[in-house]
Formats: structure tokens, sequence, C-alpha cells
């Protein structure tokens, strides 16, 4: 059943590079993946891993530098500019930054019809409707009526964060890429938020990228999970094989460092060597050699291909596909 | 004499658009060589308490309406400003959220942790220096890095500089607001275990404000879930963790996903925190309370003990409890 | 227009929220400093306005009366019932004299710094926009122009191209170019970067709707303000120049000229030298007020 | 350090060229015939055509501006057409005295901008802190030469306590009469330092690592010194460069109402009698002055701030 549905999203080879003083930053490095319709995909790494530019780069807010996104067998990656504002309608995004990414210029109704007006969706006459539909959209998202005319700068975090959901929602897309929704919420207001994405997926049949730094939220949502480390792709599987079964090194690190809510469980921290570094000037080898415990002469001058471990868990480690 | 007690504290700030309740009368006691979480969401004035007990609230809007700090038997609110300077950084010791803005970007590491030196010890500047470089080394930051300046490292290493800082004099008590937050996961569990590592050996007290119900598990003996300026439940990790009362105390269980088991949706709690310039009459909480009564929303409830040593803030779930206060 | 069908859509009278530039308008009411300055800025423009409208109503008639008329009768008077401000040289009224002074200062320095920030404007957005190559080539050669000091600068465009009214403006606006065109490409830079630029361009939105919409209505508040500012800059340059007597040329009533004149005589007649002086400083005062109150209340982190 | 002040200096010579490109072109503007001027009533149609080609009047554009880039490259101005000596030479002479008024006036806006500035910060809404932003409020909007009127009026008319005009001899009398012209250049400045500052130190005074130096037990005089001001010094050092060009440009006016013998006053002199290479030769004397003060204030900026100098030290670096 679950391998019946169509891929809605596929990631090929996707690469990103940015030029800095210091040398070329791989910030997404030879990422590939496809996404299922109705799916939700967890990318989860930290801070500097490329995870939020990878979002970016599928929806090419930011130009990838090689590699091709395909959406429903289109390629994104080879659109002019009139495709590509075509496919926005089917492909949106949420914003990390609740304060940030809507402008405070604008009313709730504003900010939620923009969308709209901007794809043409409805006429200069039809305004009436269109502002039936948002406050039918504004409905969806748990945003009060009296609302329509306020300004962000008056709204708490909670409910701009409603707002950024209501805009995504505003062109009826298929995918979306949610970036970090929820991680400059306090934690009361972040379960709600992350009921209401899960009630929308079910009723709009959204396929979600849910990009974030934390682990137990990620397991929460997901029915896959990608680990990223340094621009690239370090694991790959459902949250059940991901927990329970963690293969590569840097995963299994990253999920004994949890700090479980639990006295009576105590944490058996593994010890990491160093700091994330920036993925800059590349050369071969394990971008997490020189951090893990385990590593060998091969992790630091070969690079190591993601390989199907059984049942579509990828993992890319030397040691493991040694055993 | 407890090692710390602070009774009845209450403080506001003076804003523009009102006075700000931000502390309203906090009682904690604090043993020595314990560890206290203080959990509460943005805004339920953890920070503002720390502040109040360095005697660091900005003077021209925050306002100490009332009560006392007893710090080994002094009331630290009524020293003379110079000796409280000689408290703070030698007795107590606070480490900020922030190392990103925590240390001054024009002085090396090196001089911001030897000035903590000079500021309680006679040394010289050669001295102070070999302590602060000792410092960093404890911290494992290698001691020819002592003449970096903060912009040169991670915000790892930062939070690091500052907890040298924190530590350079052996504090008695320290103060922990949010220190990992700023940080990734990986980080954030190296920088604790070292904070924990480093104030067993110099048995210090910690108090280690935070909003994640983890770390709390993981760090603290004793634990005060604060909620608009109240403390609304207070006890063992034991008591807070397994036998919670409070229904915001619940509620802050059941909206975080947990990594150790599985549920379809999570339950929040409803509703916003109440705006500080117009709190809840009654019961702060009643306003997002599933259980509230008519007298929630019009009385305001006092901490009731429930066993020994567990209190909770609440009609419903307090009463027949003994009501708390000096014993 | 929205809201207006928005109320009729929901049937009910919504919330009426306040956008940043009432909240910002809100402030600024409280500022009292601000609102004076403000009151006086108005009537001062309404003074420059009047004597306008009366010129052109009486084909200058009331001012050859009151402005140029001499009568060495009253030489160098002191300030009495009949001339509140005194006399000038010629026997002129110095109060009708600065009345109708008003307008070279004020309308030559908004003017000039209006011309300026025109041509800032455009330059400015356009470097902070695209940022890269064309930015390093419009801000190199404002280095150069902001590599002379601006005062001397005028001096070299009024000596090059001669006194007058036009020229004049030039002179002043030419040296706030580059500091206008600064100032707009670094409110432009800090609004590009912002997540909600990012946020148009992910539901289609292109360049031109992205810079007059979501980029310029952000990155105005330090320009106005500084604009404001700069007006002050400009009233003084302009009463500077014409004190030099490379400004606005007698008999024209300008301020900095009357000052200049007065000079002459101020062993015998101190309130002449006095009084012009005064009321370029309040007038100056005032817009620095107003303008200082347009900041806090734009930009209420800077407040206090 | 010395690298990035010799890449500094390397970068300073296309900015000067094209500082001299922008005033030699503007001042060419001018409808001013100089062989008429240097030849009065009495020139001829002959004579002047004569003079036009003896001085390369008839020349293009760039071939003048490269003469004169190479002239200056040998400390050549040209000719003044109304002293008919070298205008090197005459502003050589007086450049010395507005040295010494522009340093005093640099001075005296550092030496009471920035202890007003800090005092205030210190004591926001005191007594002190309104009358010190009252003053800043005037200062800033005074206009200097009015200011220099009012001075002499007081002080030399009716106190007769400092001279009115001129340059005094001998280090009394030279100070005597410096003391209002730089009073007068320095009022608008002090101003603007003051007010930098105050705002730049009550930023400073929320900044997290003040907690922190106060968290650490250190002392209020340490914290203000030491942690406050080095801080807020940074913007203000941009101030004080800055204001050096508004302080050169006000030096005319100042000179001008003092008759202090400057370059300032020259330059009027000059443009009342239209001639064009004093005034040009002026325009870049100031010009050049102001780019290396400038000059010197980003390297001191660099100084202050170890972000900065981090910046130029290497290349690199991430971001």
């Amino acid at each position: 059943m679950e391998n019946s549905r169509e891929k809605i999203l596929k990631v090929k080879h996707l690469k990103k590079y940015f030029n800095t003083p210091a040398g070329i930053l791989s910030a997404v490095d030879d990422i590939n993946f496809s996404i299922k319709k109705g799916e939700t995909l967890g990318v989860v790494g930290e801070s500097g891993c490329g995870k939020s530019t990878l979002g970016k780069s599928i929806l090419r807010l930011e130009e990838p530098t090689s590699g091709d996104v395909y959406f429903n067998g289109k390629n994104v990656t080879k659109m002019d500019k009139r495709e590509l504002k075509q496919i926005r309608k089917d492909m949106q995004i949420i914003f990390q930054d609740p304060y940030e990414s809507l402008n405070p210029r604008m009313t709730v109704s504003q900010l939620i019809q923009a969308p709209m007006i901007i794809q043409g969706i409805y006429k200069k006459s039809q305004r009436e409707e269109m502002n039936k539909k948002t406050l039918e959209i504004m409905e969806q998202v748990g945003l009060a009526r009296r609302l329509v005319n306020t300004y962000p700068h008056e709204l708490d975090g909670g409910r701009r964060q409603r707002i950024g959901i209501a805009r995504a929602l505003a062109l009826q897309p298929k995918f979306i890429v949610c970036d970090e929704p929820v991680s400059a919420l306090d934690v009361s207001i972040q379960a709600q938020i992350l009921n209401l994405m899960q009630d929308l997926q079910e009723s709009m049949e959204l396929t979600y990228l849910f990009i974030t730094h934390d682990l137990s939220v990620v397991k929460h949502l997901s029915t896959r999970i990608m680990v990223m480390y340094l621009g690239q792709m370090v694991e790959m599987g459902t949250p059940q094989q991901l927990f329970t079964n963690p293969l590569h090194p840097y995963t299994k690190a990253l999920l004994s460092a949890i700090p479980v809510p639990d006295p009576d469980i105590k944490m058996q921290r593994i010890q990491l060597k160093g700091e994330v570094t920036s993925p800059i000037n590349m050369k071969a080898g394990c971008r997490f050699a020189k951090r893990c415990l385990f590593a060998k002469e091969v992790c630091k001058k070969e690079n190591c291909p993601l390989v199907d471990v059984g049942q579509e868990h990828y993992v890319a480690c030397h040691l493991v596909q040694q055993k | 004499m407890a090692f710390l007690e602070i009774n009845k504290i209450n403080i506001d700030y003076v804003t523009e658009d009102g006075v700000v309740e931000a502390v309203n009368d906090i009682d904690l006691s604090l043993k020595e060589g314990e560890s206290l979480g203080l959990v509460g969401e943005t805004g339920a004035g953890k920070t503002t308490l720390a502040k109040c007990i360095m005697r660091i609230l900005p003077e021209r809007t925050a306002r100490i309406n009332s009560g006392e700090i007893f710090y080994k038997g002094t009331d630290l609110l009524k020293l003379e400003p110079e000796k409280m300077r000689e408290i703070r950084g030698s007795e107590i010791a606070m480490i900020f959220q922030d190392p990103m803005t925590a240390l001054n970007p024009v002085l090396t590491v090196g001089e911001q942790i030897a000035e903590a030196v000079q500021n309680h010890q006679k040394v010289d500047d050669a001295e102070a220096m070999k302590k602060a470089e000792e410092m960093l080394e404890l911290v494992g930051i290698p001691a020819a890095r002592s003449s970096e300046y903060p912009h040169q490292f991670s915000g790892g290493m930062r939070q690091r500089v500052v907890i040298a800082i924190a530590l350079a004099c052996n504090p008695k008590l320290l103060i922990a607001d949010e220190p990992t937050t700023a940080l990734d996961v990986t980080i954030q569990a190296q920088v604790l275990e070292m904070i924990q590592k480093l104030r067993t050996q110099m048995k210090s007290s910690l108090i280690l404000i935070t909003h994640d119900l983890g770390l709390v598990a993981q760090n603290c003996e004793s634990v005060a879930v604060i909620y608009a300026g109240e403390i609304v439940e207070y006890g063992t990790v034991h008591d807070i963790f397994k036998d919670m009362k409070h229904p915001y105390t619940v509620g802050l269980f059941t909206s975080i996903p947990k990594i150790n088991e599985d549920v379809k949706r999570l339950t929040p709690i409803p509703g916003n925190t109440p705006d500080p310039v117009h709190l809840p009459k009654g019961c702060k909480f009643c306003t997002r309370c599933a259980y509230a009564t008519e007298k929630c929303q019009n009385e305001h409830p006092e901490l009731y003990q429930s066993s020994e040593g567990h209190f909770v803030r609440c009609f419903l779930k307090g009463q027949g409890g003994e009501k708390y206060g000096k014993q | 227009m929205t809201q207006q069908g928005m109320k009729k859509a929901t049937g009910m009278n919504e919330y009426q929220g306040r956008s940043l530039w009432g909240e910002a308008w809100h402030r600024y009411k409280k500022n009292k400093v601000a609102v004076a300055g403000l009151v006086v800025v108005i009537a001062l423009l309404i003074i420059a306005l009047g004597t306008i409208v009366i010129d052109l109503v009486t084909h200058e008639s009331v001012y050859n009366e009151l402005v140029l008329k001499q009568d060495i009768y009253r030489k160098l008077a002191k300030p009495s019932m009949q001339h509140i401000f005194g006399c000038d040289e010629y026997g002129r009224d110095i109060f009708f004299r600065m009345v109708w002074g008003t307008r070279y200062s004020l309308f030559i320095g908004v003017s000039s710094i209006l011309f300026a920030l025109a041509i800032g404007l455009v330059l400015g957005s356009i470097a902070g926009y695209y940022g890269g190559k064309i930015d390093n080539f419009i801000m190199r050669i404002m280095d150069v122009f902001l590599s002379i000091p601006s005062m001397v600068m005028a001096i070299a465009v009024v000596t090059a191209l001669g006194t007058g009214t036009f020229n004049l403006v030039l002179s002043i606006a030419i040296p706030q170019i580059p500091r206008l065109a600064r100032i707009v490409r670094a409110s432009v830079m800090t609004v590009r970067d912002r997540e909600f630029i990012e946020s148009a361009r992910a539901v289609g939105a292109n360049d031109r709707l992205i810079i007059t919409q979501y980029v310029l209505p952000n990155a105005m508040a330090p320009i106005i303000v500084q604009t404001s500012l700069y007006i002050g800059q400009a009233i003084l340059a302009i009463a500077g120049l014409s004190f030099l007597g490379i400004g606005i040329q007698p008999p024209t009533p300008e301020w900095g000229s009357i000052l200049n004149a007065a000079r002459t005589y101020m062993r015998q007649a101190w309130h002449i030298s006095l009084i012009p002086g005064l009321v370029i400083m309040f007038t100056v005062l005032s817009l620095n007020a107003a303008g200082d109150g347009l900041r806090d209340a734009l930009d209420p982190k800077l407040k206090n | 350090m010395w690298k990035y002040i010799l890449k500094r200096f390397a970068m300073l010579i296309p900015v000067m060229m094209g500082t001299i490109l922008v005033v030699f072109f503007i001042m060419d503007q001018s409808n001013v015939d100089p062989a008429k001027i240097m030849l009065g009533d009495a020139a001829t149609a002959e004579n002047i055509a004569h003079l036009h080609k003896q001085l390369g009047l008839d020349d293009p554009f760039f071939v003048r501006y490269f003469r004169y880039l190479g002239n200056l490259l040998h400390g050549d101005l040209g000719i003044s057409y109304t002293y008919k000596t070298s205008v090197a030479g005459q502003i050589a002479s007086r450049l010395p005295n507005t040295a010494i008024l522009a340093g005093s006036g640099v001075f005296l806006t550092v030496i009471i901008g920035i202890p007003l500035g800090v005092i205030s910060a210190k004591h926001q809404f005191s007594i002190f802190d309104n009358v010190s932003t009252v003053f800043t409020l005037f200062g800033a909007a005074a206009p200097a030469f009015w200011v220099g009127l009012v001075l002499v009026m007081v002080f030399s008319q009716h106190l007769h306590l400092f001279p009115a005009s001129g340059m005094g001899r001998g280090t009394v009398g030279l100070l005597k009469s410096l003391i209002l012209p730089a009073i007068t250049l320095s009022l608008s400045g002090t101003a603007n330092v003051a007010r930098t500052t105050r705002s730049s130190m009550l930023e400073v005074i929320r900044a997290d690592y003040i907690d922190t130096a106060r968290a650490k037990g250190t002392d209020e005089r340490t914290i203000t010194l030491r942690h406050m001001l080095r801080n807020a010094l940074i913007p203000v050092t941009t101030v004080v460069g800055l204001n050096f060009g508004v302080l050169l440009g006000g030096s005319v006016l100042t000179e001008t109402v003092f008759a202090w013998p400057g370059i300032g006053r020259y330059v009027i002199e000059s443009i009342k009698s239209q001639d064009i290479p004093s005034v040009l030769g002026c325009v870049v004397v100031l010009s050049i002055l102001f780019t290396v003060v400038n000059l010197f204030v980003d390297i001191l900026y660099a100084y202050i701030d170890p972000r900065i100098k981090a910046q130029y030290k290497s290349a690199g670096g991430s971001k």
C-alpha cells in the first residue's frame, strides 16, 4: 500500500555551493531522495548542516548549483520564470521565524490575500469571493475573525505562525517545505502548531518536507527521517529504524545527546570530538571522520556512498558497510 | 538557616504600556550543594528572578516592591552596593543565555577571565592571566587561545568562556540562565556535562533556568515550575516528573513530543500566556485551564502542600493538603 | 479598500489594527518637544506660502512696501512697538524682511534635499538591492564625492556656476547625494535580507512588486528621519553661503545675507545681528526636534 | 596591520584622482576667462589668445586634467591670477594657520563632546542630562558664523577678554586669539559628538556583556571605562572623522568672521577676485586633507575594534 503511492517529489544530485572569502562552501552536496504523496520527510541536523539551504534550493528560493528537482515529474530546476511562478502554487514554504517572515506593513487579510493576488487566482471583480476565502482559511488555521485587520506586530508568535501557515495554504499547495516552523515558539504553543499542521496534512493531503533540529519533533511527525551532516545525507530511514537501530555514528551521537524528560532514564551520552565546522573546500573522505570515535584510515581518504542496508534504511558509513 | 532563601519577592517593570508584573511573591529555598531547576516559558519571570538575586536588574525600569533574599543569612537586597559587588562573581556567579552577546567584543577572552579573578583576589596581571589560562584549559580550550577575541570562537566555545568567567573564583552558587538554549544538541550536552562536573568539584549549588524539561530531569534535584511570575508547583524532580499536580505542569508535559513514547497527537495547553500588564485576578492560569471553576477566576490560590515537600498552587489539586507557609 | 471589503464579508465589527505608521504617529504625539518642533515647521511653511500668495495677489506691492522700501529716518532703529525686530541699515523693517525671507531658507533647503534624495534613492536602492558589482561601482563613485567636505564642495559649485537660486540648490544638493545614497543603500540592504522578502518570492512575486511593496515601505523609516535632519543642515548651509556673500544676493531678504549685512553694524546695533541668527537657530532646532521625534517614533528600539 | 595601512594608502590613490577629477570638472564649468582677469581691462583679443595658448587653456579637458595631476605631484598648483605667485606657496603659508584652528576644533570637540555624552548616558534623565541635551540641541542648530559674531559681541566688544579678529603673536597672544574661533568652529561638532556618544553609550549600557561584567563583580568605574566606553567609542570615532570635514567647511566661515589668515579666508578672497586656480587649489588641498584624516580614523577604528582588524589581517575566515 505504502509503496504503491506516487512519488510527488524527486531530488537528484542536488548541490548548492556558495562562494565565501575562505573558499567554496558546499552547503548542500549531492543530495538524493524522493517523497511520496502525503508523506512527511523529516530533515534533521545541527546548525550549518545545510538543511535550510536544501529546502530553499528545492523551491528555487536559492538557485541550486547543479542537480535536478522533479515535482510530479516536471523538472523544477529547468523551469523558466513563468513556469516557476505557476509551480509555486503547488510548492510552498512555512518559515522559521514568525516575527521576520511577515511584511510588518500589511494586515492579516492583506498578508493572506497577497499570494492569491500575485498568482491571479481572484480577479479584481471577485473581491468578495476572495474575502470569503480569506476568512475560510483563517478559520482553518485557527485565527479568530476579529483579527482580519490587525497587523503582525500586534500578535504573538503562535498567531503569527498561523498567518504564515495561512499564507502557504492560500494557494492550496500539494507540497510544503516547513523550515523549523516551531523552533521559535514556546513549548505550549509549539504543540498547538504541530497539531494544526498534522490536521491540515490529513484534511488537505499535504506532503511535508519538515526541517528541524529537534529530534523529538521530527520523530513525532515524520514518516521518514533524513539526517544531515555538513551538507550531506548520512542516514535515512523510518523513525522506527532510526531511533531503535541508528547505524551512523553521528546519528547515534545525536540521539544520545537528547535530554530525556524522565529522571529515571539516565543519559548515556556518546562523546564527540571537537565541534561542527563549515563545509568549506571539502576534500575527499567522510566529513564526520574528524569527530568520529571509530574513524579508520579509509574514512579519512574515501568518500562514503549511501547504501541501502535493508528496507529502505540508508546509511553512508564505511564502518557499517564493512560489517 | 538555609543556604539561599527567597521570601515573597515581587518585581515589576515600568514600561510605556503599563506596569509589567514580572515576579509575583516568589518563595524559594536552596540547600548547599543542591541543584534546582526553574522551569517556565518565555516571560514567566525566570531571568528577572535570577538577575534580582545577582542584583543586576536594570535600575531605571525594574522595581523590587518587596521581599528578601537571604544568602547564608544576610539579606542581599539590603547590602551596600560595594559589599554586593564583592559577592557577585566570588560567592554567586551567573552564566548567561546568549554566548554571542555575553562577551565583550573588544577585550580578549583571557582579559575577561582575568578581570573576574582580579575583581576578588589581590593578584598582579601576570598571575591573573595565568589563572585565566588555567580556567580556559579547565573548560577545554587551549590556554594559547587566551589572547584571542570572542569573535574568533564558535558559539559553543564562547559559552565555555562564559562558564570559565563564572567559575573563575569558585562561586558557591551558580545561576545558569538557559545556558544551552542557543547551542546545538551535541554541543548542548557537552556544555551541560561540563557545568555539572565542575560545580560538583567545587561543591557549588546550581539554579538551572530553562524551558527544557529534559535538561531539568537530567540535571536537577528539585524543580520549581513558574507561570506568569508565580511558582505554580515545587518539589523534587520525582514529585514533578512522576507525580505532577498542577494543570500547567501537566500541560507542559503533554505539549512536548517525547523520544521514548509515541502519541498520535500532542495535547497542547490552549490559548496564550496572559498579557503581563493585565494578569487575571484569580488563578493566573485559569484562562487556559480545562478545570477552572468560578472560584479559580475570582480567588488567588496559595501554594498548598500536597505531600512532604511537594507544593501546588491550585484549588483543585492542592485542596485537602496542608497550606504552604512559614512552618 | 480591502478592509472595508472585509467588514462586509465578516459581517461584524472586527478589531481595527494599527499599522506601524499609525503606531509611530501615536508615539510621536506623546513626544511634546517633537510636536512643538513640528508645529513650528508647519507654521514656517504657512508663512512662506502666505508671503508667496501675497506677492502673487498684490504683484509684489506689499513686498516692495514692507520689505524693500528704505527709510533713512529709521536707520538701525532699536526694536519697538512699530518694528518689533527693529530696522536695518537702510531703515527696512527687519521683522518683515525675516518673514519674507522664510521661503528662501525653507524652500531651497527642502528642495535641495528632496533633489538629492531623489537621486540618492535611485542609486542607493539599486546598489542595496542588487549588490555585487553594481553596488561596488556606485559606491566607489559615492566615495569620491564623499571625500570632498560638503561645504567646500558647495563653495566650489557656486564659484564655478555663479550665484542664483538653482545653482544654490545644486550646490547644497550635490554633496548630500552620496550621503543619502549610503543611507538608502544600508536601509535597503537590511530589509533585503529579511525573511518576508523571501516569503514574497516564495508565492511568486516579481522584483518590481518586491521593491515597491516590500522593500521600500520597510526601508523608509531611517531615510525619512535622515532627510528631515538634512533639511536643517541645508538651511544652515544656505545661510552660511549667503553670509559669505556667495548665496542669495541682497537686497533679497535671505536670512544669511541679512546677517552678513548686519555684521558691519554690530557695534551700533547688536539686535540686527542677533535676531536673524536666533530665527535660523530656532528653525533648524524645530526641524531637528521633529526629526529626532520621528526617529524615536519610527524606531522604538532606539528609544530608551 | 602594516600591510593593512599600506593597502589603505594604495586605495587612496584612485579615490584622490577621482576627487580631483570631480573638483576639476566643477571648476571647469566656470565661464570666467582667466586671461581677462590676469591682463585686466587693457587686454586685447590678441593678448588673450596668446595667454590662452601659453596657459594651455584651449587644450581638451582631460589633457588639462592630467597636466594638473602631473603638476600636483610636483607640488605645483598653478599660478594665482591675483597674486601672480604660485598657489601652492600661498596655500603653504596659510595651511599651518588653518591646521592650528582645525586641530584645536577637533581637540575641543573630543575633549568636551565625549565626556558630556558619557555622563549624560550614565545619568539618563538627570538634570545634567537634560541640560546637556538642550545644549546639544542648540549647538547643532546654531549657525556657527552667527555664534562667532555673538561671541565677539560679548567677549571682545563688551568684556574685552579676547581679540575680535586676527591671529595673535606669541604663545599667549595666539591662544587668546584662538579661543573664540576654536569654540565657534567646534560647537556643532561638539554637539554631534556628545549626542552620538550618549546614544551609543545608552545602547552599550543595555548590552549583555555589561551584565556579564557586573555579574563577575567588576566595579562601576571599570565597567564604564573599560567595558562601556571602549565599545561606545566605535561609532563615535566615525562621527569625529566625518565631523572633520564639516570642520574644514566651517573653517571657511569661521576664518571669515574672525579674519583668521587661513585657507578658508583665502578661498573667499579668491572667489571674490575670480581667482580660479587658487579656489581649485584650496578645494583640492582641503579634500586631500579630509581624505587623509579619514584614513587615520579608519586605522584608529581597526585599532579600537578587533573585529575590524581581524577582517583585514586575514583575507579569509568564514564570513
